[in-house]
């Protein structure tokens, strides 16, 4: 008898066949032409705004070496459309379904929150708590601790589906984010959105993205991120989401390793436009050969000594 | 947007700064349609990193054609693909030109590489017996790719360059106004220079002439999920925010917003 | 007549022949047989403690996609050994000597800096702000904009050589450290040090790094350096030295263009020994092909509407 | 520490794991010694991204050679390395072996590819009129390379392998107890494995042999600037950090510090 994988991940009320799922904003139900949705762990659409918003100005995306520099500035139809279409649409799927929620301030996210949250087909939200607190003083909410409790916390007031807190790298000790999160009452953590970073055309003297900067992600990202999930590990219980360089079955058992829970993958998929159920073949080539029969022991399962 | 590997024909050196890739394309079910693009993996290595977007050419039985500028780092790593490796390709991706079987004579108004985007329209048109006149846009004679090929598809050609001096917009105004005259002029397509995409809007609009534009935008997915190429195209309802990649790359000249 | 390239800079009482040096920790005397040290900006040797430390475990550095990680750990023959050979090894040549220090406490900053910044052939101080403090809670002393101030302003009152403010950029706000440090009495910031990161081998499922993290550098990092470059010159007027996965004559340009004064080159001197003399030529190509006969005229010349 | 391209003449796949490399290096100045090792560059294009070390496998009028085991991605790539193209490579670099030309007979013991540091050390013993006693520990028979060169050089040559059962620090200290009983050996020169290296330490101490063993550590900079390739040796003050690649790779086998 050949022994079954098992390959499922437990998040919260949150039944993950596998761990494999897109990063939002690097995912559409245009690809649903070179994979099978079913076949991923979940389905999370690109953040959604309140209200429609047009995104920032073109080049929206450039290259740099190993990855590559986005600053689409979320594009947005806005929460009626989202809640008429985009839901639906992804609902039609059997993989659970994390709407990502963009917004100005704690309240819009609460009052987001609410409407999305309650939505049947919505099993989880995912707090794009990286873009800026125009309440504040313009930094993302998730670079202030206290800020990103009480964010969770309104939101938790007005839903009981799984909150997973999508966490800046750009800050100065990711723990204290984390630990806010978990005090706020966040299910999960990802970690992380994008660096902030730039790049500039030497010739012309001029930036490579039309808003000057934006959000660096793929493969030259990992090891910050590698790092991230292991540090958070250590702090909280809290399940974690790896995001950020995934182009491999390897580079997602790093991050599993490390401490991840589930993966996301974004920039691969640009690339590869399978990556998502390659990644997932790869990482059970994997346990097959270690004879490790269950993810979850793979789960932070990092020797140090 | 399926990803193939395509068996590379030739790969050659056709000007100073121009390359042409012949692949096979026997494998592919997909109906390949001038104006659309494929998404290509310069490389065999992993860099650079992402694919970069190009027209098809040409199409043939059971091959395709790309006629590219050796540009940045991913057009001059193609240069090094050779005949017998594999061309790793997505696509073939988005919505080509409408050409009208019943239309008389088109005209194509390309500046550069837009010729690329272009010939396949022009292969089209020969074989629904539409004539084609064009103007070929170029900063030198060594850069006027396809002249032959289009003038062997029976086209009429009109040449450009800087080099003589003959590209400035009011001349190639006036070699559109003379075509016009002479020739039941019934779709413009333009594809690679802005200035010459805004003359031929304005001369579209003034002769009530339909037309479609090529555009290009730097891209991240080229499957519509990233809403990296956006361009803005008038509705009825006001402007409107499409993906080059998905909705595009050819546009209707009337409705597309030229920034 | 060809007009003459002027690629001198000035910060504070520092003139450098041109914006060329290496990373501290990346450079030593070994390299001397590779390239010519008079023709460098400045020379930078390995940051120095006090006492005599071995180092961290091996391995020491690994490879992660476009950059490295390392975990040296400073290891340093302490002060008494610099005075003596490593100073008089690098006054015999005519390029300055910015000598880096690394140290414990703001206490010991100060001390090491009254006796390296009064040797009279070390022309500046580059204070390595990027290590942990150990009288606080272990955090490096760049991550605390109060910290920085005062740790700058210590050693200002000891010696009179330029400072330079090697700034980490594992902050939130770069801008607010940099700003501390300006306070502080800076005459100059590195901007910036290593990103910290991690990576794992999955298949023994240790860290590839002894020392579990490490810092990041090479290509992979530039584009995070760009942009705190940039943030870095729209807030403060202090001549930037900028630093991190620097390969070409192109990637220093940018980092000038974005508005850094000078550059310093490290992993790339590991892969082409010549890294650094190849740069300046390309950047004196540029500027013949641009017609900018003045260094000067591209730092921070970015151009954005 | 100087940059060189030396033109490839040969790169072959030699057993299943292990491949073997020619260049030319008629255009190398300095002297190249059994023991010292290249930085290499293992592909064209500019992944991976740091240079990897290989010693010398063989040093001749006017080619060296390399003889490597396809680990990871560096050696993977140089694979892919064809005749006529160009080996970056920085170097040489390091101390090499020391080797007494009065010596009778020396003892080589190589686990894997250490042989390919040992081998040309074995070289130079033939031409120095020195004996050869090599055993060469291995995973598999196929991972046996260099037994017939060292033969061809008029080594006595054991061989030992996990495959027959061989290869056991026990069976090795047997035969190598039975080399002493046969021979005058004036020197151990070890390669490859820590257990045995820590084996080879204890015989050369016991006999009072001196002996030499060459390191490997991950490797930065490969020129003695950053640190990252130290190991610890004895002194008489103490315990010494010296750097594998400046001060090594070679060490006396009495004073390294085995971790
Ligand atoms: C739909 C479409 C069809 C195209 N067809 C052709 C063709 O048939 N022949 C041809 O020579 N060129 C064509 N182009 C342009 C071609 O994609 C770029 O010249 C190419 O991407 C440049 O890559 P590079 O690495 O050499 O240059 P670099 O300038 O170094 O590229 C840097 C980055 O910018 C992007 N980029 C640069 N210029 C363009 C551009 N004009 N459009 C989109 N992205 C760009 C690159 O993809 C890359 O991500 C087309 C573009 C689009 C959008
Ligand atoms: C002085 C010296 C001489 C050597 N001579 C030979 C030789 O003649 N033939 C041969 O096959 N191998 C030799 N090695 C080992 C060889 O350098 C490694 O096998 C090679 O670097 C592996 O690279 P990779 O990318 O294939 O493997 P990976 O494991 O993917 O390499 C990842 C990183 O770790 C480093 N690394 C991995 N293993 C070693 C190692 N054993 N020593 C140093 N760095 C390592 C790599 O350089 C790279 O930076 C020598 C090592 C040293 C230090
Ligand atoms: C084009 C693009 C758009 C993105 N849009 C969003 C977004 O709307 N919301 C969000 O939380 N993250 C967004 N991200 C970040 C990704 O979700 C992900 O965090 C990041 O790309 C790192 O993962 P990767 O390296 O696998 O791409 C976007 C990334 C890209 C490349
Ligand atoms: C092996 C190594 C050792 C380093 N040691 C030091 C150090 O002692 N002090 C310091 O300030 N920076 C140190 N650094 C950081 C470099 O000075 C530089 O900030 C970093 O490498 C980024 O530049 P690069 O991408 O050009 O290498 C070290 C870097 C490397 C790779
Ligand atoms: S490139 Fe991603 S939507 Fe067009
Ligand atoms: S590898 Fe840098 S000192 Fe040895």
């Amino acid at each position: 008898m050949i022994a079954q994988l098992n390959t499922e991940i437990v998040i919260g009320s949150l039944k993950l066949k596998n761990p494999i799922m897109p990063a939002s904003g690097a995912f559409g139900p245009e690809m649903k032409d070179a994979i099978d949705f079913n076949e991923l762990g979940a389905l999370v659409p690109k953040s959604i705004t309140r209200l429609p918003q047009p995104g920032n100005r073109t080049p929206r995306v450039c290259e740099t070496t190993a990855g590559m520099i986005n600053s689409i500035g979320i594009q947005s139809k806005g929460l009626d459309y989202y809640m008429k279409y985009t839901i639906p649409e992804f609902a039609a799927y059997s993989a659970p379904l994390i709407s990502s929620i963009s917004a100005d301030s704690v309240d819009e996210f609460a009052e987001m929150s609410e409407v999305i949250g309650n939505h049947p087909d919505v099993d989880a939200l995912e707090l794009n708590i990286s873009c800026p607190n125009l309440k504040g003083n313009g930094e993302a909410f998730g670079m202030n601790a206290e800020v990103t409790e009480s964010l969770i916390q309104a939101v938790k007031n007005v839903t009981d589906v799984p909150l997973i807190a999508k966490l800046t790298p750009n800050v100065t000790s990711i723990q204290d984010i984390a630990l806010a999160a978990e005090a706020g009452g966040a299910t999960a953590l990802n970690v992380a959105n994008t660096l902030l970073a730039m790049a500039i055309d030497t010739e012309s003297r001029r930036p490579l993205i039309g808003n000057i900067m934006g959000g660096f992600s793929g493969p030259a990202v990992k090891p910050v991120i590698v790092r991230m999930i292991y540090q958070v590990s250590q702090v909280t219980n809290l399940p974690i989401i790896g995001c950020g360089g995934i182009m491999n079955g390897k580079d997602a058992l790093e991050m599993i390793i490390a401490g991840a829970s589930a993966v996301q993958v974004g920039t691969a998929s640009f690339i590869y436009p399978t990556a998502m159920p390659d990644i997932l073949e790869e990482i059970k080539d994997y346990m097959k050969r270690h004879a490790i029969y269950d993810i979850n022991e793979l789960v932070g399962s990092i020797q140090v000594d | 947007m399926k990803q193939h590997f395509m068996p590379i024909i030739s790969n050659q050196q056709v000007s100073s700064r121009y390359w042409h890739m012949v692949v096979d394309s026997s494998r592919l079910t997909s109906p390949i349609e001038p104006g659309q693009f494929f998404h290509i993996r310069c490389s065999q290595g992993s860099f650079p990193f992402l694919r970069r977007p190009f027209s098809i050419y040409r199409i043939n039985e059971s091959t395709i054609e790309f006629l590219y500028l050796v540009k940045g780092e991913g057009t001059q790593e193609m240069t090094h693909l050779q005949a017998g490796e594999m061309l790793d390709v997505v696509g073939p991706l988005g919505v080509g030109f409408s050409l009208d079987k019943s239309a008389d004579t088109i005209l194509l108004v390309a500046r550069g590489v837009g010729i690329a985007t272009l010939a396949a329209l022009a292969q089209e048109a020969v074989e629904k017996n539409v004539k084609c006149a064009a103007i070929l846009s170029a900063r030198s004679k060594d850069d006027l790719l396809a002249a032959d090929l289009l003038q062997g598809f029976g086209a009429e050609v009109y040449k450009v360059t800087e080099e003589d001096g003959t590209s400035d917009v009011a001349n190639v105004e006036e070699i559109i106004r003379g075509i016009l005259k002479r020739n039941k002029i019934d779709g413009i397509y333009t594809c690679g220079s802005r200035r010459l995409s805004r003359l031929s809007q304005n001369i579209a609009n003034e002769y009530h002439i339909p037309g479609e534009i090529a555009l290009e935008e730097h891209m991240g997915c080229a499957m519509g999920a990233c809403f990296a190429c956006v361009c803005d195209v008038k509705e009825d309802t006001g402007v409107k925010s499409v993906r080059v990649c998905l909705e595009g790359p050819v546009f209707s000249l009337e409705k597309v917003v030229l920034g």
